[in-house]
């Protein structure tokens, strides 16, 4: 084992996590622990765009962007946090364009903006262009820009070190009503070299985590092969509590069958979605902005309108997206990529035939609770010193119960630079807290069971059993029968998990022995988005129980806290303990959500 | 664009059978892989698996079926799987493919798919290679916007003619599949090769970059832009479908012209 | 415990995969330049110069002695031969040389094999200007007219 | 570093087989020359001495060495050619391939124009 000390330890290389390390690596000794090389994150598969209200094409303010954001999370949204997300926007999207982003441009010259769904104006009256974009690779030149700027500042890079473990201390402290509680103080994390398989410890005064999301639990998912809530499952066995889990996103236009993602910027260009008669069906479901409603909306229509019957193809289980109405050309210079997707895996030409999609799981909008610095909440109020969390891993809550589009590129630049900012601070003006005596050992045992196990199950069945029970029972429509359910699946799973044995027993690049920890990140996260989904009794944004199909303010205008804890139990769950958070309202009022 | 479009129509007749569909097909494929397994033996040695996949099925898809069904200790880095991480390039049938990218069904199934290490970099495990000398060519040709200018409070201004001379070579994700295709590089590891140059093609030509010179400086050195042959193997390689050899021969001609 | 230890695989580097030192000036942009300029000249001088030797009258057949005299009796096949003679020379063990550069790994091999190029090169070019400048067609054993 | 066996050859296209030609086309006319510039030399020693020489590139094996090489030098010199037009043409890049099908063309004619000739001086000779 070897140790390192950093004031300031960021666990990822994505978006956030670079972001972040632009504005540390300059303050404060700064390292990055990232599992891929950082321009491997997916970050960079994003494709339609970042919202900011510039104002650049037609009239807009952060205001209307704020109200957006807010409505399109049906109310569940910190609205202080929104409001600094929409108002730093404009300074997010310049800030990135002089670090080199080369963004589409308007014929004068400034920096071209476009629809995407949810982004209103005038608190909704009609769509507005208010995403900036660089084609339909705007992930990708983020992912790259930042990067670019990483190396301009000799940021230091520890790729392909997983991060396995977080090590926090508890003191005893007492709250200003005097009543006692046990502290948690973060001392840095354990990583696993992937080339050598060497454990390292870094010691650090800040770490922040920026690991990205989840998405790897469910089986169609627009999310990368890695994306397996390593982050949030960290924070969650170390006693953090996970917010608003069961919200999780699925994006209307996922290739049908691959889950692979088409941009919701191909509907702001102009695109619609057809049924198997051809019908434009969101004229029904949202008559204002039509294909442009917020995504919960159109995934449910979309889901509805095959449930009904009208789906296409031989199994009747997709609908079509069509862009034959366009300009070839147009949408040659606005969506390459896209197309090309179509091409390649489905085989369709978008040019003259509509494309088959189908709801892909896409965003968790949940995850490890901040306050608007980014810190980590050990509870509904108590800031972990040190610790920072942005991005997708996070849940400022900025996206409440349904994120709307672009506003994930825009939360981790804005969150990210606020991260990196704090972190900095806090570490130059903090002292190292105490390595716990043999840091590594959780890590260690958990490897060496796992290569000496005799168990005969193997990873691959069991996460397969895992996505296709999420993928039954937990996506787009819920209810107490489909999540009690998947949740006995899931503690199945989780008992054959112990006697799971990896074949390679080697120490370089042993990918299989992390993708049997990674498989036990996404049961932690399966079950707690499972429970956490069975105890929210109504439906809003991206959670819809069939059972409860309506909203809920009076019980359930609050975010949920799932924690781990041995000793309780929530909706026959055992190890699991449910809690709630008040939302913060600044000026906007719950409304019934149409559009 | 901000040209209004009409409304499409709320109603369309389908043409019969659209968006695909029908039967899945199925086949058998041989999937010949260069193992190398540093720890255990000292030499790379060929293995075959016999699969049966299906028409969506990519490359990667058959490793994984290897690797999850068949055989852990296979190894390869993957994330995206959609082509755009740049994961996995990887030579597919003797040239350098994403195997995220290449369809099972468009390779020819009567002989085995061979599938091997990119080649140039140092071999680490099976279908591993060590990317640190490719980073470091990256590293060196100062890929980030230099500009020695004020800081304008707005955004910089760049019209589209400015930015359809670089948009090409933005479209990177670092793959390698370009310099380990590129003949030059497999025999002269110091070359800095054809992705370094694209991306100093994408800061050379952006009318908002200041340190053009800079880069071509380091471009005209011995290992730098000259040591190309214009095999276009890298064009041909690129799964972004970037024009290197173009790009390289826009570089070597703002060289040539700045000295001249 | 806690020893410093670099990062690896980041920005530091094994030695081993740093570039040797940077070439100076723009010689390899000026061989490259020769290259092409070089190849254009080369295709008119050789080109006429197979033509000539091959094609016309009676071909390679045609080609003794008393043919070469008779040709660099006029200087401007003597110049002709000459520039050719170093354009094709230098244009030759330039393109040697990047094909030394391309497959000797080792330094010192490199060194070596460019040496015994360079001293091929300059033997050559040396000999064969002599020979065009010094060339005598009533050299002893000549049994031309002209020197009847 | 690991070296081990390196697998199988690259499966380059038009681009990269014409550059092995080029490479190899490059280096044999290189090797002749050295000789060439050494026999014709000899005109320095005697005329006796030369014409010897020349004997043997008359024997009608040697011929289609000869036919060789200059088809050596024709590939390099066209394709030389559409190299500097890939440098310096703007659409050089786009268009190398059809270049090459025309250099290979253009190698063809020139080829059979001089073999005719060539051979039938070589063998029908005197
Ligand atoms: C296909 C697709 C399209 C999208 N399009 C848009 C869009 O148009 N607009 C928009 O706003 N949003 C979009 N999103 C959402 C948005 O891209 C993501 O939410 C956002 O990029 C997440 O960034 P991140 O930095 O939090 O995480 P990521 O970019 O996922 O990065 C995670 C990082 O954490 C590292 N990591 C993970 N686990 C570990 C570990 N255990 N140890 C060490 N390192 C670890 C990884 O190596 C990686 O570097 C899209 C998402 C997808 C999937
Ligand atoms: C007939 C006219 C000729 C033309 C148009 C021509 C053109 C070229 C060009 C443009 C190159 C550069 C290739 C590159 O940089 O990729 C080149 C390379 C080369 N030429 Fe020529 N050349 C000609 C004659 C010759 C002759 C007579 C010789 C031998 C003495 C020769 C030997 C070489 C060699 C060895 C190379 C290097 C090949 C390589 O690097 O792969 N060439 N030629
Ligand atoms: S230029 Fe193309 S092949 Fe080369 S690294 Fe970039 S994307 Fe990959
Ligand atoms: S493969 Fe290599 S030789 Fe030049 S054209 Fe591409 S860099
Ligand atoms: S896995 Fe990302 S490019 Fe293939």
């Amino acid at each position: 084992m070897q140790v390192h000390k950093y004031d300031v330890v960021i666990v990822g290389a994505g978006g956030a996590g670079m972001r972040a390390a632009i504005e540390s690596g300059q303050r404060a000794r700064t390292a990055v622990l990232t599992k891929l090389y950082p321009t491997r994150s997916h970050t960079g598969a994003a494709q339609g765009g970042m919202c900011a209200a510039l104002a650049n094409v037609e009239e807009d303010n952060w205001e209307w962007h704020t109200f957006d954001t807010i409505k399109g999370g049906d109310y569940l949204v910190d609205q202080d946090a929104a409001e600094i997300m929409a108002k730093e926007a404009i300074d997010a999207v310049l800030d990135l364009e002089k670090m080199g982003l080369p963004f589409n441009r308007t014929p004068e010259g400034k920096i071209d903006q476009r629809r995407f769904g949810g982004h209103t104006r005038d608190h909704g009256k009609a769509a507005v262009r208010r995403a900036c974009y660089a084609a339909d690779r705007t992930g990708h030149m983020i992912l790259q820009t930042l990067y670019q700027n990483c190396v301009k500042h000799n940021v230091e890079f520890y790729n392909e070190y997983y991060v396995l473990d977080l090590l926090l201390v508890e003191e005893d402290a007492f709250r200003e009503d005097g009543t006692a509680y046990k502290q948690k103080r973060v001392a840095g994390v354990v990583s696993y070299d992937l080339a050598t398989g060497e454990l390292h410890v870094f010691q650090a005064k800040s770490v922040i985590f920026a690991s990205g999301g989840a998405g790897k639990v469910f089986k169609t998912t627009s999310n990368a092969h890695t994306l397996t809530g390593d982050g949030m499952g960290i924070a969650f066995r170390n006693g953090i509590p996970l917010e608003d889990m069961e919200f999780f996103q699925f994006h209307p236009t996922g290739l049908a069958g691959l889950g692979i993602l088409l941009t919701e910027g191909a509907r702001g260009e102009g695109a619609i979605l057809r049924n198997s008669e051809g019908e434009r069906f969101m004229e029904r479901y949202a008559p204002t902005i039509k294909d442009l409603a917020p995504r919960d909306i159109v995934a449910r229509a979309m889901a509805n309108e095959v449930r009904e019957g009208r789906g296409c193809g031989p199994n009747k289980d997709y609908v079509l997206l069509d862009l034959t109405h366009l300009e070839p050309a147009h949408i040659e210079a606005k969506l390459p990529d896209i197309t090309e997707f179509a091409r390649t895996y489905l085989g369709v030409e978008p040019f003259t035939d509509p494309v088959p999609v189908y709801p892909t799981a896409h965003y968790a909008m949940g995850g490890i609770p901040t306050n608007i610095d980014t810190e980590v909440l050990q509870d509904n109020d108590t800031v972990i010193p040190g610790l920072f969390a942005a991005g997708e891993v996070a849940c400022v809550s900025v996206h409440g119960s349904n994120r709307l589009g672009t506003n994930s590129l825009l939360d981790i630049n804005v969150f990210g630079k606020r991260a990196g900012v704090s972190a900095a601070k806090y570490a130059l003006g903090a002292e190292f807290v105490d390595l716990p005596e043999d840091p590594e050992k959780f890590t260690t045992t958990q490897i060496e069971s796992m290569l000496s196990s005799t168990g005969t199950e193997r990873v691959a069945p069991i996460r397969k059993q895992l996505q296709d029970i999420m993928d039954a029972n937990v996506q787009v429509f819920r209810d107490k029968k489909s999540l009690t359910e998947a949740l006995v699946v899931i503690e199945e799973l989780r008992e054959r998990y112990k006697s799971v044995s990896v074949q390679d027993k080697g120490k370089r690049f042993n990918l299989d022995l992390l993708e049997a920890i990674e498989l036990g990140f996404l049961l932690d996260m399966a079950e707690v988005m499972t429970a956490a989904a069975l105890y929210r009794k109504e439906s809003r944004g991206g959670h819809y129980r069939e059972d409860y199909p309506d909203r809920d303010d009076e019980n359930f205008m609050k975010h949920s806290m799932c924690y781990k804890d041995e000793a309780a139990a929530t909706e026959g769950i055992e190890g699991i303990r449910m809690e709630t958070k008040p939302v913060v309202f600044t000026r906007y009022q719950p409304m019934e959500r149409k559009y | 664009m901000s040209t209004e479009l009409p409304e499409p129509a709320s109603k369309i007749e389908l043409k019969p059978g659209v968006g695909g569909g029908g039967e899945i097909p199925q086949f058998n494929i041989t999937l010949r892989v260069r193992r190398y397994l540093p720890e255990t033996t000292a030499d790379a040695y060929w293995e075959d698996f016999e699969l049966t996949m299906y028409g969506t099925d990519r490359v990667l898809d058959a490793l994984h079926k290897v690797k999850w069904d068949i055989d852990g200790s296979l190894s390869f880095r993957r994330s995206c799987a959609h082509g755009i991480c740049g994961s996995d390039a990887m030579r597919i049938n003797g040239r350098n493919r994403l195997a995220c990218k290449t369809l099972l069904k468009d390779l020819d199934h009567s002989k085995p798919i061979t599938v091997e290490a990119i080649k140039g970099l140092p071999l680490e495990k099976d279908l591993i290679v060590d990317m640190e000398p490719f980073f470091q060519s990256y590293r060196e040709i100062m890929p980030f916007l230099v500009n020695k200018g004020h800081e304008p409070s707005a955004e910089r201004y760049q019209s589209a003619e400015e930015h359809a001379k670089f948009e090409d070579t933005t479209k990177c994700i670092l793959c390698a599949a370009c310099t380990s295709s590129c003949p030059v590089f497999w025999t002269d590891g110091q070359y800095f090769g054809p992705a370094a140059i694209v991306n100093a093609h994408r800061f050379i030509f952006d009318s908002r970059d200041d340190a053009g010179d800079m880069r071509l400086e380091i471009l005209n050195d011995k290992e730098g832009v000259w040591r190309c042959r214009t095999t276009f193997n890298c064009s041909e390689a690129c799964p972004r479908g970037i024009q290197v050899t173009k790009a390289i021969a826009e570089v070597k001609q703002a060289i040539l012209s700045r000295s001249i | 415990m806690s020893a410093q230890i670099a990062a690896p695989r980041s920005q530091r580097l094994d030695p081993k995969y740093s570039r040797a030192n940077k070439s100076r000036g723009s010689f390899e942009m000026v061989a490259w330049l020769f290259m092409r300029l070089s190849g254009v000249a080369l295709v008119v001088l050789i080109f006429g110069h197979l033509f000539t030797n091959l094609m016309v009258g009676d071909g390679i057949n045609a080609i003794d002695f008393g043919f070469v005299a008779g040709k660099w009796a006029d200087p401007v096949w003597q110049f002709w031969d000459l520039a050719m003679l170093w354009l094709a020379m230098l244009h030759g063990t330039n393109g040697v040389r990047t094909i030394i550069n391309d497959y000797a790994e080792k330094p010192a091999t490199r060194v070596w094999l460019k040496g015994i190029l360079y001293v091929a090169t300059i033997i050559i070019v040396i000999l064969g200007t002599l020979v065009i400048f010094t060339f005598d067609p009533c050299i002893a054993g000549s049994d031309l007219p002209v020197c009847k | 570093m690991s070296k081990t066996s390196s697998g199988t050859l690259y499966r380059g296209r038009e681009g990269m087989w014409s550059w092995v030609g080029h490479r190899i086309t490059g280096v044999v006319i290189f090797l002749f020359l050295l000789v060439h510039v050494l026999d014709t030399s000899l005109v320095r020693v005697s005329p006796g001495a030369y014409d010897a020489v020349m004997a043997t590139y008359k024997n009608p094996l040697m011929a289609l060495g000869e036919t060789a090489l200059v088809a050596a030098i024709v590939f390099h010199a066209f394709n030389g050619l559409r190299l500097i037009l890939v440098d310096f043409w703007k659409q050089g890049t786009k268009y190398q391939r059809q270049m090459l099908w025309g250099v290979l063309a253009l190698w063809v004619i020139t080829m059979l124009a001089f073999s005719i000739r060539h051979l039938s001086l070589a063998f029908g000779g005197h």
